[in-house]
């Protein structure tokens, strides 16, 4: 894989609450079109840069580039209208809502109705949601959801939880994903299941990918390059082959399980 | 002396049935809290009302043959409440005897009048005098308050450079009183030193009553209901504060001549009102009242608005025989009824009213001052019966637009 | 687990009808003919009268439900906004006498101004502290009422005389095929049209775009951040649209009943529209129409045949130790505690068990 | 200078009663995640009752007021028992028009035993006043001081020194995770039921034995407690004391001072002094002077 | 193993909001002092399972319709949860459910609320800090805003504080770092060894298998295979839909669907 100009530029972000520093001097690139991965003990900061990325949290100093464009200070939602998707560790569904409904709020961004013409439905809206909708239909065959469609998110059971929130974050769009532990309590079938998902949207859509992942098996298959975190600082970044022998990260990380 | 144009009463027939009549009974509505924190006057009220008339019918009734039914309805005082409770009962009424409140009132009078719908509010205000589908009773509460100034500054110890000032309940009542004071201030040639405000309900006076103290007031014209009345007396009572306070009839309670506070009450305060003391029977009107209300309301303590009810069941009679012989007890019959109506007399209770047309009615401007007195059975005792004061004869009564 | 689709639906533009189902347009239009037919069978002016004060509160409520159901902004303020709408159609209708057409809409626009400037307050709370703020806002406008004499009336209150022509057809004596009906039944028809409009329109606004961004900010509105709703704005938006509607419902309330005073956009009032948006079902537009039902014509009936019920006193000095109204109100609290330890999804939650429960039929599970 | 310190007292006794009312409201926030509307109801409810004790048996007022408080707590507690039980879990919503229903079933439930018309107390209180100097101070206002005194330090030593105190704020963050943990939610509702009566109780003799004498609008102080609450920031006892002293003081100098500083505000501001003084201090501190943030993260 | 029966459920069924049918006449049993995995796909029934026996059904709106659940013998179908606690049966509920608001170190004392003993109590919280050293390290931070991870180690802690005698766990390796996991796993082993029946319902089936004695596998509401842990870890069907059989095939080489299997029909 040759590497153009990154995707993602981040340089030497610090983010800190109160007396903890949750990322210290954090630096990495991400490639157009690579499945980057970012490991790390519980607490390291992997969620945090998440955060940072998507504007949910302002890191003190460092910057953050996308395609060329700085997305430091940028409102959560300005980011996402710029193609930055993600999932959340603790499932960011909207409870109430159907799993149809979470998906077309994915396409938030990028219809247009507003308050007033959705009021009076015939006309631009009724277009609008009758168009994109069919763009979800697609997502949910994709994730093969298709016997939830009406179920509000929150009965979803939790690995359909997973995938629907999957989908809300491809429905966006993305250029760039970013998913927090995709897997995290899947049982081995419904793992090959997401890991499937994965590469599929990965071989359709132009999409660049980072995967926070306590599976190490996942991370170790998929991932093109690895960045290992342990309390806010970068200890490793490499292939996947390379980290995984790296003693620092068996100490910090994997264990004897490696 | 009411000779009316006799002339259209020729039909000596018994009226039509109609509406409310069935050729034996008329029913009249009453809209009246019945629960509510205005109940305490809704309450005693209407049972003035009913005395009036359960006495009326064991005399035979109205024209001394037609009985006479009350069809109550609770409007907790509630505009909203009193037109749904109004429309209830419109169409088996021949008209509404008491409908209690200012607010409420106004909040019917646009379909009293598409309805041709007569109705006697329960509440003094002046803003009835000209209005063809109310009856209204007594001297308005503006000229209470004249009277009760002209007696302050020619007996009362005050003169034009005292510190007179205002304590008034902060909606349409206290208006009246406030209109009042304001027209006796430009009759008189005084100035109002300060004006107090509250809201029905206040928990602590503490803050106006300093307020009416620090600016040295000498005399306060309290517009209020006893609920709060007896609170801003105990709490001036407490700060020490002691002006010649006069209050507007329904201020009072019974209550309040039997309270830790009656020593204050009888020490600083003047209640204006109409008519005589409870149970002074040389008063004829007053005699029959405790009669009757000994006989028909049993458990009645004697209170200043079950002689307003009363009285208003007084007034409707006059109406209802007047339509009666003009032959006609509908709706429309009873307004006619209402314009050829001379002055009705009250025995005394409260001073006659003049009614007929609408534009010349003329409502009594006397008031009869009390003062506490524990040993009275309501607790007031006369201090100045049945006078009018000059500035009251001139105040002038304008159409509610 | 998740049903199968009952009726087969062939397109999406199928799918999104609002009464897609046969059995929905029966209904549709089983209630439509309802409303136009009740007035001519019942007549009688009080429960019109009842039924057009039940309509106007089910306007309001909707607005409120679209705030406080759909948005997750719990709003105390409500009254403040119904006694803005009464106000600015006594000016509008009355003392300029503008046509209803105007009127309207005018109050409408005033309502969601206010509602513009109280929103951004949304931004800073949350939860119980915005109730409460907007629960001062209820005080801080009476006062604004009470002293605003010029368009109040202050104290005194004062007289809405607004016409209520659209077109030929005066709702204050609708002619029809030489038949006259009456002020109750024409306000009748004008109030529950305009339930109908502005429930399709707040139905409408909930299942586009803009209705799925709000329920998104109330379900977790950083996340709707992250995927690009911008909760702000919407929180406001959602403000102002239900501050409009509520506006409306004031001048209805104000138009029918001819006159306000300060007394009546109390507390209270912001209490018993939240009581109808949680009786009836948060988020749920239909649910607000129930719920508005329940809590307007409850009372009406305990009132109306209150002389059945033992131990009831119906008129002074008559037998009974409690009031109609009191009794009324006692009831009614019970029955609100009653359904919500049933059914603390309210009214519309009963529905929808009724529902599944004659989908699944016969089978129980 | 005399008018000024007479009215901060007027304030301080006004604050102190605001302060009774809102910690009521405090407990049940802290343990139910929820607002109780009934909190008016309970106070009427309580003073009646303590109205009753202290005319109709021969106890004294002290005797009276304790009885009153126990009673009303049996009624707390006993609402819990009947219906509030049945909704733990349930939505906060839910359980918010439970109490807005508990109020209106309470109301006219007093008005139909003891009526609508006003009562006198009787009790040692009345309009005694105490002079120092040019002050004078009600002797019913100095004991409402002094009763709330000593309830704040109850009420410390009681979060301080209790497991409950802990159990109820977690019961109101996580029912069912507090379930998990052995907490009894039942248990916790019944007692923060139980306390919010009893103080509300106390506010309402406090206030019933006052000039005025007792009427079923007494219910009403609880609206302008809802500031003094928020101000000190809902799940803070020693905010809601807070609350109350500032509160208070505020209206009652407002007030005063009506027609020297505030007369361009139009008539009685002093009404809507608490809600504007709330709606400044929330908008600099959205969680009131002493309040918990929410906490959130994804 | 002639072990008594600390936690016995038989033909359990829980019905949510009065229609939806989620066990289907479950029976299990958690011998006393042993370690019992339930294993399953998602939403196959097992934290419902779990809150039967805590009696946390309630604010979910479920019931148990038929069956009854034991502890020592003694029914405790549907007690009140304090109770069941009190009898000793602690829960670490699904997805962490810290208390967000308050500090790590009121979490863990929350989880004492049934004892009496400070003594006691203190012990357990010096082995928990012992167990998480993590914990110890925010003892003062506010808990919503521990990292995932952290929240599930406080969760853990805060159940042991109540020192009971059969702990459940509702899927505690989720979220977990792979040495943590292993971490938990020792912990596990650990209290069980202390004297604490385990019933473990875990998606990583490797970890839980190597730790249990016995396993059961629910589908649908229903026990579709129980057995020592050993003979499950041996099961063909086991060893292909849980374990992944023999020679692991990569993640990135999944590309067709695959063939389900479900046990019930
Ligand atoms: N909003 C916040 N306030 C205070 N501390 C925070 C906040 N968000 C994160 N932290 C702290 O920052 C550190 C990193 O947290 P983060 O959620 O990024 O970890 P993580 O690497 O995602 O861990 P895990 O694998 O457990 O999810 C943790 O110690 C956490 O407690
Ligand atoms: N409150 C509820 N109301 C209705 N259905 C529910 C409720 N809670 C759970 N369910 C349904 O019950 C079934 C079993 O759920 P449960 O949470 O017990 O599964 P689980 O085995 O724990 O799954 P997971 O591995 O995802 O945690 C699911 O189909 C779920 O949708
Ligand atoms: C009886 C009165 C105190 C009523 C008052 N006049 C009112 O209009 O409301
Ligand atoms: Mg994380
Ligand atoms: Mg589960």
């Amino acid at each position: 894989m040759e590497r153009l100009t990154p995707m993602l530029k981040v340089r030497d972000l610090v983010l800190r609450f109160g007396g903890v520093t949750a990322l210290n001097g954090v630096s990495f690139d991400v490639g157009h079109g690579e499945l980057f991965a970012i490991i790390g003990p519980n607490g390291a900061g992997k969620t945090s840069i998440f955060n940072c990325l998507n504007g949910v949290y302002r890191p003190q100093e460092g910057t953050i580039e996308l395609a060329g464009a700085p997305l430091t200070g940028k409102s959560p939602a300005a980011i996402a209208s710029l193609g930055v998707a993600r999932t959340f560790q603790n499932l960011g569904l909207f409870q109430h809502l159907s799993l149809i409904d979470n998906l077309m709020l994915g396409r938030h961004h990028l219809m247009s109705t507003g308050m007033l013409s959705g009021m009076l439905w015939w006309g631009r809206a009724k277009r609008e949601e009758i168009a994109h909708r069919s763009a979800v239909e697609s997502i949910i065959e994709l994730l093969e959801l298709e016997s939830y469609r009406r179920m509000p998110a929150g009965l979803l059971p939790y690995g359909v939880a997973k995938r629907a929130e999957l989908g809300r974050a491809l429905a966006m769009e993305p250029t760039l994903l970013l998913l927090d532990e995709p897997v995290a309590g899947m049982n081995l079938e419904e793992t090959e299941d997401m890991a499937r998902y994965i590469t599929e949207v990965r071989r359709q859509l132009p999409v660049t990918m980072i995967l926070v992942e306590h599976d190490m098996g996942l991370v170790m298959d998929l991932a093109s390059r690895v960045l290992v975190l342990d309390f806010g600082v970068v200890i490793a970044t490499g292939e996947p082959a390379e980290v995984q022998e790296n003693p620092q990260v068996i100490e910090a990380y994997l264990g004897g399980a490696a | 002396g009411d000779q009316g144009g006799g002339g259209s009463g020729g039909t000596a027939g018994a009226p039509q049935s109609t509406a409310g009549f069935d050729g034996t009974t008329i029913k009249l509505g009453v809209l009246s809290p019945l629960s509510g924190p205005v109940a305490v006057i809704g309450l005693p009220l209407t049972a003035g009302n009913k005395i009036w008339f359960d006495a009326l019918n064991q005399r035979g009734g109205v024209a001394g043959k037609y009985k006479v039914e009350l069809v109550q309805e609770d409007t907790q005082y509630k505009p909203d409440v009193t037109v749904q409770q109004y429309n209830k009962v419109k169409g088996n009424v021949v008209a509404f005897t008491q409908i209690l409140g200012t607010a409420p009132t106004l909040a019917v009078l646009p379909q009293l009048k598409s309805d041709k719908m007569l109705a006697a509010p329960a509440s003094l205000d002046a803003l009835w005098v000209r209005e063809a589908n109310l009856l209204p009773i007594g001297g308005p509460y503006q000229i209470q308050v004249i009277n009760a100034l002209d007696h302050y500054l020619t007996e009362g110890g005050g003169t034009k450079d005292s510190k007179i000032c205002n304590m008034i309940q902060d909606d349409v009542y206290g208006e009246a009183g406030l209109q009042g004071l304001q027209y006796a201030a430009q009759k008189y040639g005084f100035t109002i030193a300060n004006t107090q405000r509250y809201k029905s309900g206040t928990e602590n006076f503490t803050g106006q009553i300093q307020a009416l103290a620090g600016a040295g007031c000498q005399m306060v014209f309290l517009t209020a209901t006893p609920t709060d009345a007896g609170k801003i007396w105990g709490t001036a009572a407490q700060a020490k504060f002691n002006p010649r306070w006069y209050a507007q009839s329904p201020a009072y309670a019974a209550a309040m001549s039997k309270s830790p506070i009656t020593p204050y009450l009888q020490a600083t305060t003047t209640i204006v009102a109409e008519g005589t003391e409870w149970g002074d029977t040389k008063v004829a009107g007053m005699k029959d009242l405790v009669d009757r209300t000994t006989q028909f309301g049993p458990g009645q303590q004697p209170d200043y608005y079950l002689a307003f009810g009363y009285n208003q069941g007084r007034a409707m009679t006059a109406v209802l025989e007047k339509a009666i012989e003009l032959g006609n007890l509908s709706h429309e019959g009873i307004l006619d009824a209402m314009q050829k109506l001379g002055t009705v007399s009250f025995d005394g209770l409260s001073g006659d009213y003049v009614y007929g047309a609408t534009e010349s009615r003329n409502p009594p401007r006397s008031s009869t001052l009390f003062t506490v007195d524990a040993s009275k059975p309501f607790g007031l005792k006369t201090l100045k019966y049945n006078f009018t004061s000059d500035a009251a004869k001139t105040f002038e009564f304008k159409k509610a637009s | 687990m998740a049903k199968p689709h009952r009726n087969l639906v062939r397109d999406y533009r199928q799918d999104l009808r609002l009464f897609g189902t046969p059995t929905a347009r029966v209904g549709l239009v089983a209630m439509l003919a309802a409303l136009v037919m009740l007035p001519m069978v019942i007549q009688d002016d009080f429960w019109l009268s009842v039924l057009i004060y039940v309509g106007i509160t089910a306007v309001g409520a909707i607005g409120l439900n679209l705030l406080t159901g759909f948005t997750g902004q719990i709003s105390l303020g409500h009254a403040f906004f119904i006694g803005a709408g009464a106000y600015v159609t006594g000016w509008a209708g009355g003392e300029l006498g503008l046509p209803l057409i105007l009127w309207l809409p005018m109050a409408a626009l005033a309502g969601g101004l206010l509602g513009a400037v109280i929103g951004p307050f949304a931004l800073r709370l949350r939860g119980h502290y915005l109730a409460i703020v907007t629960l001062g806002l209820v005080f801080i406008g009476e006062h604004l009422w009470r002293n605003f004499k010029g368009l109040s009336g202050g104290n005194s209150g004062t007289s809405i005389n607004a016409s209520v022509s659209l077109g030929p057809v005066d709702f204050n004596r609708v002619t029809l095929a030489g038949e006259v009906y009456s002020r109750n039944q024409g306000y009748f028809w004008l109030v529950w049209a305009l339930v109908a409009v502005v429930a399709l329109l707040v139905k409408n606004l909930v299942r586009t775009r803009p209705g799925r961004a709000l329920q998104a900010v109330r379900d977790r509105d950083q996340a709707a951040e992250v995927i690009g709703v911008r909760a702000g704005r919407y929180k406001i938006g959602a403000f102002v649209i239900s501050s409009a509607i509520a506006s409306v419902a004031g001048a209805l309330f104000g138009s029918y009943q001819q006159f306000v005073s300060p007394d009546e956009w109390n507390l209270l009032l912001s209490i018993q529209y939240i009581a109808i948006v949680i009786v009836g079902g948060l988020g749920t537009v239909f649910g607000s129409i129930l719920g508005a039902v329940f809590v307007g014509a409850l009372p009406a009936l305990i009132d109306r045949f209150g002389d059945a019920i033992p131990g009831v006193q119906t008129s002074v000095g008559g037998e009974g130790f409690i009031s109609v109204f009191a009794l009324n109100q006692a009831i009614f609290g019970i029955l609100i505690v009653l359904f919500l330890v049933l059914e603390p999804r309210g009214l519309a939650g009963i529905w929808l068990r009724i529902k599944a429960y004659f989908k699944s039929w016969p089978f129980s599970y | 200078m005399t008018a000024f310190l007479q009215n901060c007292f007027a304030g301080l006794a006004l604050g102190s009663t605001y302060a009774l009312v809102a910690l009521g409201f405090v407990v049940i926030f802290k343990s139910t995640g929820v607002i109780n509307f009934a909190q008016g109801g309970l106070l009427a409810l309580g003073a009646y009752l303590g109205y009753t004790f202290s005319n109709n048996l021969l106890v004294g007022f002290g005797v009276a007021i304790l009885m009153a408080c126990l009673a009303a707590a049996v009624v707390g507690a006993g609402f819990e028992r009947l219906v509030l039980r049945r909704m733990v879990g349930q939505p906060p919503f839910a359980v918010i028009m439970i109490t807005i229903g508990l109020l209106f079933v309470l109301e006219p439930l007093i008005t139909a035993v003891w009526g609508f018309d006003n009562k006198q107390v009787r009790n040692p209180w009345n309009i005694h006043t105490v002079q120092v100097g040019d002050l004078v101070f009600g002797v019913r206002d100095l004991w409402t001081i002094g009763l709330t005194a000593l309830v704040v330090v109850g009420f410390f030593a009681f979060f301080r020194y209790s497991p409950l105190g802990l159990a109820m704020r977690v019961t109101a963050f996580d029912p069912e995770a507090a379930l998990a943990q052995g907490i009894s939610a039942r248990r916790v509702y019944a007692v923060s039921w139980a306390i919010a009566a009893a103080l509300a109780a106390l506010a309402g003799i406090a206030m019933a034995a006052g000039p005025g004498g007792l009427s079923p609008s007494i219910g009403f102080i609880a609206l302008a407690a809802f500031p003094a609450m928020i101000v000190g920031g809902m799940d803070s006892p020693a905010g809601a004391v807070l609350g109350g002293l500032i509160i208070g003081l505020a209206e009652a100098l407002t007030r005063g001072y009506q027609d020297q500083l505030f007369s361009w505000a139009g008539d009685n501001v002093s009404v809507i002094v608490p809600y504007l003084l709330m709606i400044v201090i929330l908008l600099i501190r959205p969680y009131g002077l002493l309040g918990t943030k929410d906490v959130r993260r994804v | 193993m002639a072990s008594e029966t600390m936690l016995s459920v038989s033909n359990l069924e829980v019905v949510y909001d009065d229609v939806v049918l989620v066990l289907r006449g479950l029976s299990l049993d958690v011998p006393a002092g042993s370690i019992v995995a339930v294993l399953g796909a998602n939403g196959a029934g097992k934290t419902t399972l779990l809150r039967a026996v805590t009696g946390l059904l309630g604010p979910h709106r479920g019931k148990i319709t038929k069956g009854s659940v034991r502890l020592d013998g003694t029914d405790i179908t549907g007690a009140d949860p304090a109770k069941i606690v009190r009898n000793g049966i602690a829960q670490v509920l699904e997805g962490r459910r810290v208390f967000a608001e308050i500090t790590v170190d009121e979490n863990l004392r929350a989880g004492a609320h049934t004892r009496r003993s400070r003594a006691e109590v203190k012990q357990s919280y010096t082995r928990v800090l012992e167990l998480f050293p993590i914990l110890a390290e925010r003892r003062k931070s506010i808990a919503g805003y521990l990292s995932g991870g952290e929240q599930q180690m406080l969760a853990i802690g805060r159940a042991l504080m109540a020192s009971p005698r059969l702990l459940l766990l509702d899927e505690p390796s989720l979220g977990l770092a792979p040495r943590l996991v292993e971490q938990v796993r020792d912990i596990i082993v650990q209290i069980n060894q202390q004297g604490t029946s385990v019933l473990l319902v875990e998606q990583n089936a490797v970890m839980a298998l190597a730790i249990a004695s016995a396993g059961y596998v629910l589908e649908n509401g229903k026990v579709v295979k129980d057995g020592p842990a050993s003979d499950l870890l041996a099961d063909e069907d086991i060893r292909e839909f849980y374990l992944g059989s023999g020679e692991r095939r990569s993640f990135a080489d999944i590309k067709s669907y695959r063939r389900r299997k479900r046990w019930s029909a």
